[in-house]
């Protein structure tokens, strides 16, 4: 891998770290009144797979979806306004956190109803089909949603119909606070699910952006040309609470030393590693903390949304 | 103007709008099979082709999110559901997210689908193949609920319900899709608009779909007994056609809704209650619903037919409003005359099963 | 008596339940784990062990199959869900199949079943998770749904619904978990029974779950102004407490209902036209209905307060109807006294976020 | 395999093919007035499964589910009155064809609902392990219903906990009018699927009743033992049409030749051939076909129910 793409998924990957941290961290100020979903810690799963993204590809996300907007090339003033509330926002404050869209960057939107966006993201492909364009779509979700039986009604779709989709599905293990062992067969194999409806399968390491870069580069060619629907599942593993700005390890949902290990692997100390040029690396987070803070300041100073806005809509 | 049936209008408006406007697709399970959901898709897949005429695997819940994905996108998809109670496998696809999605795009994005809903009724069709339901829908924010009675509405509303930028839920029970009617087609009926099927003084009746049909099947009696009913087709439930209702309200100054479905929680409760707020000054007397019985129905004729809306029930409910008195004798001669054998189904050629 | 929070008598009546009687079992995402649904299931896991406090893979359409299987053998199961909106996915079993399995066995068979359903609100929410939707189910012949206000009536409802032969859809709105109330252990509250919170005379006030909370809200500046209001807890949605609220509008001869939810097609549709159908007579001025706006609700703070129940809009609605004008300066220092600062947020100290 | 089992196989499959021709000959004097789904041709799946239940053991059905109920040995005059929407019948006329049950052979039932009773005989199976019962639970459906999310889902839950039950999916390659090709991908794999949810898979030709029979003798077996719901996927065929008492072929949605070549591998005419005791055979179908006439008398002979029963059940 060259220089340059390292530095870019290196930028990804800080990028989504630091505007978390910066949510976790002004999150008590109660101005960003709605539910948040963090995603440190998974990281390298949006940056590995957006970075294989062309920009009219469309992506569509869940209520964790942060990672994925910003990896895709979301407006990032849009994207904090949104969480603030204010009419700057991606969604003129409509949605929140877990709305977050930006069509003009192939940003579907995403909804917290676990598995909801996984047909209506198998609906853009068909359209893709039907209409003869060549965007791929890649629509992301977690291990929990392949518990929703939409998710199987989906792939059977999207395989009998030949679908250029790319889902992609992020392990970090819990659904909310519950582990995988009291959801899922111990011997439950994703990959024959999706090999007994025609899927092809790949598994990753989720927490390595270059790996997930690699691995999805490869994919997405194939995707390209034969059109078969793939799932790649990720496996990575979330720090912070499910839905909040903070720690919670000390809930004991997880066990002992499980959070620890998984930071040792923490995606942003991997492909900081990886670079090693330092000045390029502090270069580079200088200018990105500078697009940062100026979103947040973008998004206090911004108005509210007037009640007025209300009429542009059906209902 | 020629004279088709329900089913072969629904075919006209599908056929025509697929004509006329290359997003518009179909997706539903049967709509390619021998049997065409009651002829109303026949031959479309031989002459749109595989890509817009889409069968699809017994997966209610997808289907639908897919045809929301595909119509924010700018195709134009038709679902089918044989029975309204399939539908009830994607009702969170349907309200949380096809209802919302224009509101949750901020603006940005609109969801041009029409989802058809059959009401299933008659031979023994039993408690899950019979429900109506309109009112899961009509109650929610960002849908539109169409439920026509006759062919020509239906071909009009269908067109423009597939014209139109928003969702549309579009109800056929199936005991229309045999009667035919006379299409009109100079005029677009829009989504919204009541119609006044019967002029008249003496009380406002308000109805709808497959209940409009019974009532119809009683209009000869109350002209016999100079009753001037005035009858309001509703046509769209949500939105609802208020000013018309009321207007009739405002001259008449009585109302007895007859509703498809149940009556608690229903259809007619709406109307009902809005008539009480926004026409209290012009009633004369209390207003009525009635419906179908509030329970599950049976696959057994002796039961059903308790079950089932019925001209007597229909014409004392109404002659209660005006306080007049019935003829008995003349009500049997005409309830006789008019009825059919069984009401489990709707003319004698009618047979089941499916 | 003691003081506990809503959350808490939840908790008391499952435990209680779980205590006396061995079929009852609990299913849900959420119910084991550290934050126990708003702590309704904390400890239970510990108690009554793995195989009756069951949690779920995120399968809502299965795992409500599941309890009704499960139900018609004898168990009695309730299945929680942590927002309303997730029951949607299981719209088919609970309509088709739990509704009418009584039914459908020919009585042999029985539903003992219990779905908690949450009501989300506030804390920048957004569309997907503050919908009520009680009208979805209250419709449907078969299904019985409750609705408390307050900590006593929930405990003593639960348990009543946990005990009852038939299904019951339970709703908590999420804004009434930490407000504590007295429990009331001597009188078990029966399904269909509403309780009149305060006697008057100048007009009716219906309401249930958190809207009566916005009700008692500005009860006492009903009171500085001399207005006489009689306030209905309905408790029950379905049945639905007609006789209570009929002899209450014999009295007052006025009514206004106080919805949790959108008004078109809503709860408070069919409590006023079964006032107006049963109760005409007594009627003395137009009946009145609010909820929320017929819009979904925002996450940004300045749209969803313009959507949700406010306090000024109730006041002027029954000023309105009793033809009384209202002192704009009391109104207003009222409100300055009384309101929150932010109407995301029930209390100052309530935080998100989920 | 005795000469007893054998004729005792050759009896239900005899049975379930003559009260489903007389439906099919009666049908047209308009006295059975709801849907019937037919299983002309499918009589050796649910006899050759049945035949391994014990009485208590548990079934639930779908809208086929006539032979199911008489191979579980439901009450015949039950079934022929309920048809008929007679007070006699297994639920008093309320449901029809659609809904035959009788607990006392654990028959639980049957819903038209695709898909929907998957869940509830997992929800039975879940009650016999609280209450420590050893019934097994075996579930009836089409391979169209394996299409519909909610059977993902219930396997899922039904490996999760170990529960005993036998999942039968019928598999005429049709749902209603349309082809397999229409509904799954080419190389849909149902082993692959159910393996990926932990769930053991069998194959067994749905037309040769001894096979079935062996088959299953062993599979119950086994879950009796280990607790591991299992899947067997029957192959079979469906002669008449989807619904209603009479042939379609003329509809031509199914491949010329396709049904003849079916018919050859009759059930009934197979098992027949196995057993060879002419004799035996036709004291056995005599007796059957007075039975199975007599039910129709009774059925005919009996009151319509009166509409005063509907208060007995909640509304
Ligand atoms: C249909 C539905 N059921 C339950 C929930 C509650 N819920 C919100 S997020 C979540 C976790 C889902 O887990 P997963 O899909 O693995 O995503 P993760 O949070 O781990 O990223 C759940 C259960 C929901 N939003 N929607
Ligand atoms: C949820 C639902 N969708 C659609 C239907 C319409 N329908 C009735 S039977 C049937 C065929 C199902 O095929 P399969 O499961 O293979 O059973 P088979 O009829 O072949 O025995 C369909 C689609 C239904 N009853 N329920
Ligand atoms: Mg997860
Ligand atoms: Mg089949």
């Amino acid at each position: 891998m060259n220089r340059n793409t390292k530095l870019n998924l290196f930028k990804i990957v800080y990028k989504i770290r630091k505007v978390e941290e910066t949510i976790s961290k002004l999150y008590s100020e109660n101005e960003m009144r709605c539910p948040v979903h963090l995603s440190i810690g998974q990281e390298a799963v949006a940056s590995g797979v957006c970075s294989n993204l062309k920009e009219n590809d469309e992506i569509i996300s869940t209520h964790r979806s942060h990672a994925h907007y910003i990896a895709k090339g979301g407006n990032l003033n849009s994207m904090i306004s949104e969480i603030y509330g204010k009419k700057s926002g991606c969604a003129l404050g409509i949605g929140g956190s877990m709305h977050l869209q930006d069509l003009k960057k192939g940003i579907n939107g995403s909804v917290p109803i676990v598995g909801s966006t996984i047909p209506i993201g198998v609906g853009i492909a068909l359209f893709n089909k039907i209409k003869k364009k060549n965007n791929l779509v890649t629509i992301f979700f977690g291990e929990g949603a392949t518990e929703e039986g939409v998710f199987h009604e989906s792939i059977n779709f999207a395989a009998l119909h030949n679908l250029p989709i790319l889902f992609v599905c992020e392990n970090n293990l819990y659904s909310v606070y519950t582990g995988l062992e009291q959801r899922q067969p111990k011997k439950r194999d994703l990959k024959k699910i999706c090999e007994g409806n025609s899927l092809a399968y790949y598994h990753e390491d989720g927490n390595d952006v270059i790996k997930v870069h690699n691995k999805v580069k490869e994919i997405v060619k194939r995707i390209r040309k034969n059109n078969q629907p793939t799932l790649i599942e990720l496996s990575t593993y979330r720090w912070l609470e499910h839905c909040g700005p903070n720690w919670d390890d000390n809930l004991r949902y997880r066990p002992s030393g499980e959070l620890k290990k998984w930071i040792k692997k923490c995606p942003l100390a991997r492909i900081k590693k990886q670079i090693k040029n330092k000045p390029l690396i502090s270069r580079a987070t200088k200018q990105l903390d500078k697009e940062i803070n100026s979103a947040f300041v973008f998004a206090k100073n911004s108005k509210f949304p007037s009640n007025k806005i209300i009429k542009n809509f059906y209902f | 103007m020629k004279e088709i049936k329900f089913s072969e209008a629904i075919l006209e408006a599908i056929d025509q709008s697929m004509q006329k406007d290359k997003s518009v697709i179909l997706m539903g399970l049967g709509i390619t099979d021998p049997k065409s959901i009651f002829g109303t898709t026949k031959g479309l897949l031989k002459k749109y082709g595989v890509k817009r005429v889409i069968e699809t695997p017994t997966s209610e819940n997808a289907v639908t999110g897919i045809a929301l994905g595909a119509s924010i996108k700018g195709l134009k998809p038709i679902i089918t559901h044989q029975r309204v109670e399939f539908a009830l496998l994607s009702m969170e696809q349907i309200i949380n997210q096809i209802a919302k999605w224009n509101f949750m795009s901020a603006g940005k994005q609109s969801v041009p689908l029409v989802i058809r809903m059959i009401i299933g009724k008659g031979w023994g069709q039993g408690p899950q193949h019979s429900q109506s339901l309109e009112v899961l829908f009509s109650h929610i924010p960002g849908l539109k609920v169409v439920a026509p009675s006759n062919a020509s509405d239906a071909k009009s509303l269908l067109m423009t319900s597939i014209k139109e930028k928003h969702p549309v839920i579009f109800f056929e029970h199936r005991w229309l899709h045999d009667i035919k009617g006379k299409i009109e087609n100079k005029k677009e009926v829009k989504i919204g608009k009541a119609k006044i099927i019967k002029k008249g003084k003496d009380l406002t009746i308000v109805s709808f779909s497959e209940a409009l049909i019974q009532v119809m099947r009683i209009y000869n009696f109350l002209k016999m007994n100079n009753v001037s009913a005035e009858i309001i087709d509703l046509r769209s439930l949500r939105p609802l056609d208020e000013k018309t209702i009321i207007k009739s309200v405002s001259k008449t100054g009585k109302i007895i809704v007859i509703d498809n479905g149940w009556t608690k929680y229903g259809i007619a409760s709406e109307i009902i209650s809005m008539v009480v707020e926004k026409g209290f000054k012009f009633l004369k007397s209390p207003p009525k619903k009635i419906g179908i019985e509030n329970i599950s129905i049976s696959s057994s004729r002796t039961l059903a037919e308790k079950t089932y809306l019925n001209s007597k029930q229909i014409i004392h409910n109404i002659f209660k409003i005006i306080n007049k008195n019935i003829d008995k004798k003349k009500l049997n001669e005409f309830i006789k005359k008019n009825e059919n054998d069984h009401t489990d189904i709707p003319y004698q050629d009618f047979r089941g099963p499916f």
